[in-house]
């Protein structure tokens, strides 16, 4: 059996790589080389994940750079030379290991207003939207996210700039401004054209070339910019 | 007295799934100046099924559609085993919640070109009456919702696991809560009002399993060490086709869509024949229940792929079709490496949801005043099987009922009262025990858990299997009990949870072992060998097990049929 | 004035759409004079001869201020720690030692 | 995490624009010593040297570059969507250098 060369960040914001030898396997994602470690090699390795499949977005790292969602990455993938190097998620505070502290990554889409602000909580019915309608397609297009982090993660400007709103919640705020039922569109603007808001993006593309689901936040960033110039200029904000 | 922390709250939610979060959205909005703070073994929103649903939430909207007809196909699905108040009160809820969940929460599922809500079919229903958001509905709810408990001023304890409940000095009622901050490795004791346990049963004690890694059973195990009352736990629902790559890859046990066996898939056997026509006449697409007992019996004939399990194709059938209509189930397959278009994917039964669970009335109050209960952790709506769709409509719609009764309850003189501190002390010293004995092998006693609970208690029981694995599970008892840890840190202590989580899941086990010997029919998700045939509809008994002593009791109730008698229907 | 980066935002692009047709139209410029070997009298001796010239080198030199200034700060402010109000003290320097030198430069050819 | 061609473009936009702007004051210095047009002969001929004539040819390369990447960065920032954006990169990338090529070629043949 071959075995693959496995270093992973011990510590928490101070710390150093070690390494572990872990069999490889047919079938083998990044998160079973870690929970192989901390099983049979290391009980204290402290990781995150729930689901498995891709769905609660608690597994990312950053494997061998880049960062990912670990349930769902094949190790052959990503292993250069028989080697994967794991990490926490970059521009999040590490708790232990391999497990970082995503309550600053949500409170940001917060920040962004990042809710639904109903139009009309009481109604009896649901709303009629047709899916083709330009906006609701817009909105589609972003609402699938896990919240892993990924992006934010993978953005340098949030690195530079640790007060930016950051791709997801401002992704978040692009759906609700699209959302028909929603009842504070200007709220939604106003929350991301703060002074750490959509502007500071500089278009790099990280989040929409690493969001594991596919969604692309630079659309909607740069969708909100639009939105946010005309407000502003209107004199609306 | 117990040198842990210690704080007050009015409401304490275990839980954050969509009992958990739906319960602290309707009491804060019943009652804004509560206390309320939600402990969640994982993060707030990222654990517990709810997120994974993907089928969707049945509920009756659709033209053409009534209350009573999804109240009788959810009878009929539960084999008669059902509390037929909680099924109507199931059934009702879920129109109130699926508007809210639109309007007040901003979740969106899926509509018709015309903008009207969209209805898909689903097993065992007459009427098409599944909303969904794609086949990530549970994504959709979870996030609206986790959105607006964050946005609100509502306590949150993340990474905190209960370990038990605490009852009042006098016994009466219940006191609070102990936990563990995961991420520190110590104990805190949480005073509250009004406990809810929302922690989301989970059958995760099998070989093949579908939950989330964060579920194990542990509200079960906590109700059980309180005194309460479990239901039907021998009904625990087997889905036909989870993923199998082999015992070291979280993969397995995932699910591979239902939908695909609908849309033409075929079952094969471990030398590539087909199968399930020996079964039923529907082939592939009978009930979960007989594809994953013709799976099983396949199985154990030894006729299977390498990894033990049997296969699935759609190879047979339109690619593009398969690829533009499952498209999540390709990529998710292709990620961790199997061809689901051209190739065999090897699947199994997989452990997906427990029916039983907390006896609970009408306005989730369990029998320990101060402790309420909603979702996966309870038992009665169900019976004996449950309709894919009805399982996010069960914690939605008992959650938020929950949340309301909670709410009352504090206000009409639910106080904080003193805990029975001995119970605190032994909860924390029980927790710890691993750690003052020698280290001893937890993944061998967990899968010989997994293994005795799939062979022994799984699809196909049988008097002989069951004793012989309630043998295993009182020895396993013991053995965890003398396994030690290595004392290295107690801080985000991941094999002292796999420890935890053991414990609770082999107490369940032995719950549903026992109630599975005690029915001796056949019915919905309980299958006796020895006993194959359905006993009287009209003399039906819910199984209930109670904890005394360390010693599991079995008792039987007859079913109140309180609105419709079997034979008869509702229009 | 309330967000400020925003309409910091505002007008660095603003004035990039302003630079884009001039620098378009200077590098039109810098080919046909460098081809054509051109003397310091001769680009003088046509530049002086019109108004539209001096205005839209002018429009230029007001446009590159805002613009550069604008954008060194952003730069400064992501890939260094100078954060602070002087930095914003600094941007405004900047902005108006380009206007001076601008306008210097554009009355020289008017 | 930055090995893509949007982020290049970011960064080739960014050091170019820090360039110019480097470079916008002592060009407008320059400039202004057209006060004295004999002084900006004395230049003209100073920046007919090949290394000099070379050092322009860089900084005409970087203002098309940023030229360019400026405009397809406004053209996302303003204009819906495209998904062809990310042909923008090499079409700015292509104006530039043939911007470049017409500076060399005319101020050497
Ligand atoms: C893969 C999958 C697909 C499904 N698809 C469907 C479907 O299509 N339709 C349908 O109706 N149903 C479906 N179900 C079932 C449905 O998801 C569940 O029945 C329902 O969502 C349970 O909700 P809950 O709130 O009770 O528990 P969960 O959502 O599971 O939440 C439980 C919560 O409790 C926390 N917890 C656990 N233990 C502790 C502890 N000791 N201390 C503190 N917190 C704790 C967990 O971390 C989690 O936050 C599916 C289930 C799975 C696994
Ligand atoms: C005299 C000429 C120019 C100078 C000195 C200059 C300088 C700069 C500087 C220093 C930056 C900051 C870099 C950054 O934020 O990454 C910048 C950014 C920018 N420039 Fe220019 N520029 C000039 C011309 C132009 C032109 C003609 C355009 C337009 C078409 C343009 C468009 C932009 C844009 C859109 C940005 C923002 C980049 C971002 O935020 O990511 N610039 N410029
Ligand atoms: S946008 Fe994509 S990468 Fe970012 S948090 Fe959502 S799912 Fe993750
Ligand atoms: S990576 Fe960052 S800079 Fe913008 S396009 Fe994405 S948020
Ligand atoms: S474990 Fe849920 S996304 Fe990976």
């Amino acid at each position: 059996m071959t075995t693959l060369e496995v270093e992973i960040w011990r510590g928490a914001e101070e710390g150093r790589y070690e390494t572990y030898e872990v069999p490889s396997q047919p079938s083998q994602t990044v998160l079973d080389l870690v929970t192989y470690v901390q099983r049979k090699l290391d009980p204290s390795l402290a990781y995150r994940f729930a689901c498995r499949v891709g769905v609660c977005g608690s597994c990312a790292m950053t494997v061998n750079g880049t960062p990912r969602w670990t349930c769902r990455t094949h190790v052959q993938k990503v292993a250069t030379q028989g080697r994967v190097r794991i990490a926490p998620l970059r521009n999040l505070t590490v708790v232990k290991d391999l497990a970082t502290d995503m309550a600053p990554f949500f409170d940001k889409v917060q920040e962004a207003r990042g809710r639904f602000i109903p139009s009309d909580a009481a109604a009896k019915s649901v709303a009629e939207v047709p899916p083709e309608e330009p906006k609701r397609k817009e909105a589609d297009a972003g609402i699938e996210c896990i919240g892993c982090g990924v992006c934010h993660a993978a953005c340098d400007v949030v690195r530079w700039l640790p007060e930016y709103l950051g791709p997801a919640a401002l992704n978040r705020a692009w759906t609700l401004v699209n959302d028909a039922r929603d009842g504070d569109r200007i709220g939604h603007l106003r929350a991301i054209a703060e002074d750490a808001g959509c502007h500071a993006c500089h278009a790099h593309q990280s989040c929409a070339e690493h969001c594991p689901v596919g969604i692309n936040p630079t659309r909607s960033i740069s969708g909100l910019k639009r939105l946010v110039l005309m407000a502003a200029i209107r004199g609306r904000l | 007295m117990s040198g842990i922390e210690r704080h007050e709250t009015d409401l304490l939610i275990l839980g954050s799934g969509g009992a958990g979060l739906l319960a602290a959205l309707h009491a804060d909005d019943k009652d804004p100046s509560l206390k309320i703070t939600i402990a969640v073994k994982g993060l707030l929103g990222k654990s517990g099924c709810t997120r994974m649903v993907q089928g969707g939430y049945n509920v009756a909207l659709a033209p053409g559609d009534s209350l009573q007809r999804h109240f009788m196909d959810t009878i009929e699905g539960g084999k008669w085993l059902n509390h037929q108040e909680l099924a109507w009160r199931l059934v009702e809820g879920a129109v109130e919640r699926i508007i809210q969940l639109e309007n007040r929460w901003g979740c969106f599922f899926d509509r018709n070109p015309d903008g009207k809500l969209h209805f898909k079919a689903f097993a065992g229903q007459t009427v098409d009456r599944t909303v969904h958001k794609g086949d990530l509905t549970g994504i959709e709810i979870i996030n609206r919702l986790a959105e607006q408990v964050w946005a609100r001023g509502i306590r949150r304890l993340e990474e905190h696991r209960a370990l038990a409940l605490i009852p009042a000095r006098d016994g009466e009622r219940l006191s609070g809560v102990v936990l563990l901050d995961v991420r520190t490795g110590e104990f805190r004791f949480i005073a509250a009002k009004a406990v809810l346990l929302a922690t989301g049963g989970g059958p995760t004690m099998y070989l093949y399993h579908t939950p989330s890694g964060d579920k194990s059973c542990d509200g079960l195990a906590m109700a059980l060490r309180a005194g309460l009352k479990l239901r039907d736990m021998e009904m625990v629902q087997f889905h036909p086709t989870g993923l199998i790559a082999g015992k070291d890859t979280r993969i397995t046990g995932t699910i591979i869509e239902e939908g695909l066996r609908g849309a033409g898939g075929h079952i094969l056997d471990g030398s590539g024949e087909r199968f399930m026509h020996r079964y039923d006449p529907r082939n592939e697409r009978a009930t979960r229940d007989i594809v994953s007992r013709g799976m099983y019996d396949q199985m154990r004939a030894g006729k299977t792929g390498p990894n033990g399990g049997v296969f699935i194709t759609m190879k047979h059938l339109d690619p593009a079709m398969v690829r533009r209509q499952f498209k999540g189930m390709v990529t998710r397959c292709a990620d961790v490496g199997f061809d689901l278009v051209g190739g065999d994917v090897e699947v199994v039964p997989t452990a997906h949801y427990m029916m039983g669970g907390v006896v609970f009335d009408l306005g989730c109050r369990t029998s320990l005043p101060g402790l309420f209960a909603a979702g996966e952790d309870t038992g009665g709506v169900h019976g004996a099987n449950r309709l894919g769709g009805n399982g996010v409509a069960n914690s939605t719609v008992y959650g938020g009922i929950a949340g309301e009764t909670m709410a009352a309850f504090v206000k009409s003189g639910g106080g904080i009262v003193a805990p029975d501190e001995a119970a605190i002390e032994a909860a924390v010293a029980d927790a710890l025990r691993p750690f003052s004995r020698k280290p001893g092998d937890l993944n061998d006693l967990r899968e010989r858990l997994y293994r005795l609970m799939w062979d022994d208690v799984g699809i196909v029981r049988d008097e002989a299997g069951l004793t012989r694995g309630q043998k295993a599970l009182d020895e396993l008892a013991t053995e965890l009990g003398e396994a030690g840890l290595p004392d290295t840190t107690r801080a985000f202590n991941l094999t002292w949870a796999d420890w935890l989580s053991l414990d609770s899941l082999i107490l369940t086990s032995r719950a549903i072992a026992a109630a599975a010997l005690k029915r001796d029919d056949s019915r919905g998700a309980h299958y006796r060998s020895d006993f194959p045939e359905t006993g009287s509809l009209e003399r039906s008994e819910n199984t209930v097990v109670t904890l005394k002593e360390n010693r599991i009791a079995v008792t039987t109730e007859p079913v109140a049929f309180t609105r419709v008698r079997p034979g008869q229907t509702l229009s | 004035m309330k967000r400020p980066e925003l309409w910091l935002y505002v007008a660095q692009r603003g004035s990039a759409l302003v630079l884009a047709p001039l620098v378009l139209l200077h590098l039109g410029v810098i080919l046909y004079a460098v081809a054509g070997g051109l003397s310091a009298a001769e680009i003088l001796g046509r530049t002086r001869t019109s108004w539209i010239w001096p205005a839209t080198y002018g429009l230029f030199v007001v446009a590159a201020a805002i613009h550069a200034a604008i954008g060194l700060r952003v730069v400064l402010r992501e890939w260094t720690s100078w954060r602070d109000s002087s930095l914003d003290i600094a941007t405004v320097g900047f902005g108006l030692t380009l206007l001076l030198l601008g306008f210097r430069a554009v009355q020289a050819i008017a | 995490m930055r090995r893509h061609a949007s982020y290049r473009a970011f960064l080739v936009h960014r050091l170019s624009g820090v360039a110019l702007a480097l470079f916008l004051p002592v060009h407008l210095v320059v400039l202004g010593l057209a006060l004295e047009a004999a002084a900006l002969d004395g230049f003209l001929n100073w920046s007919a040297q090949p290394l000099v004539k070379a050092a322009e040819t860089i900084l005409v390369v970087l203002l098309a570059l940023h030229l360019f990447g400026g405009l397809r960065l406004l053209a996302i920032e303003l204009l819906p969507w495209s998904d062809r954006q990310k042909d923008w990169i090499g079409w700015a990338a292509a104006a530039a250098l043939t911007v470049g090529a017409g500076f060399v070629v005319r101020s050497f043949i």
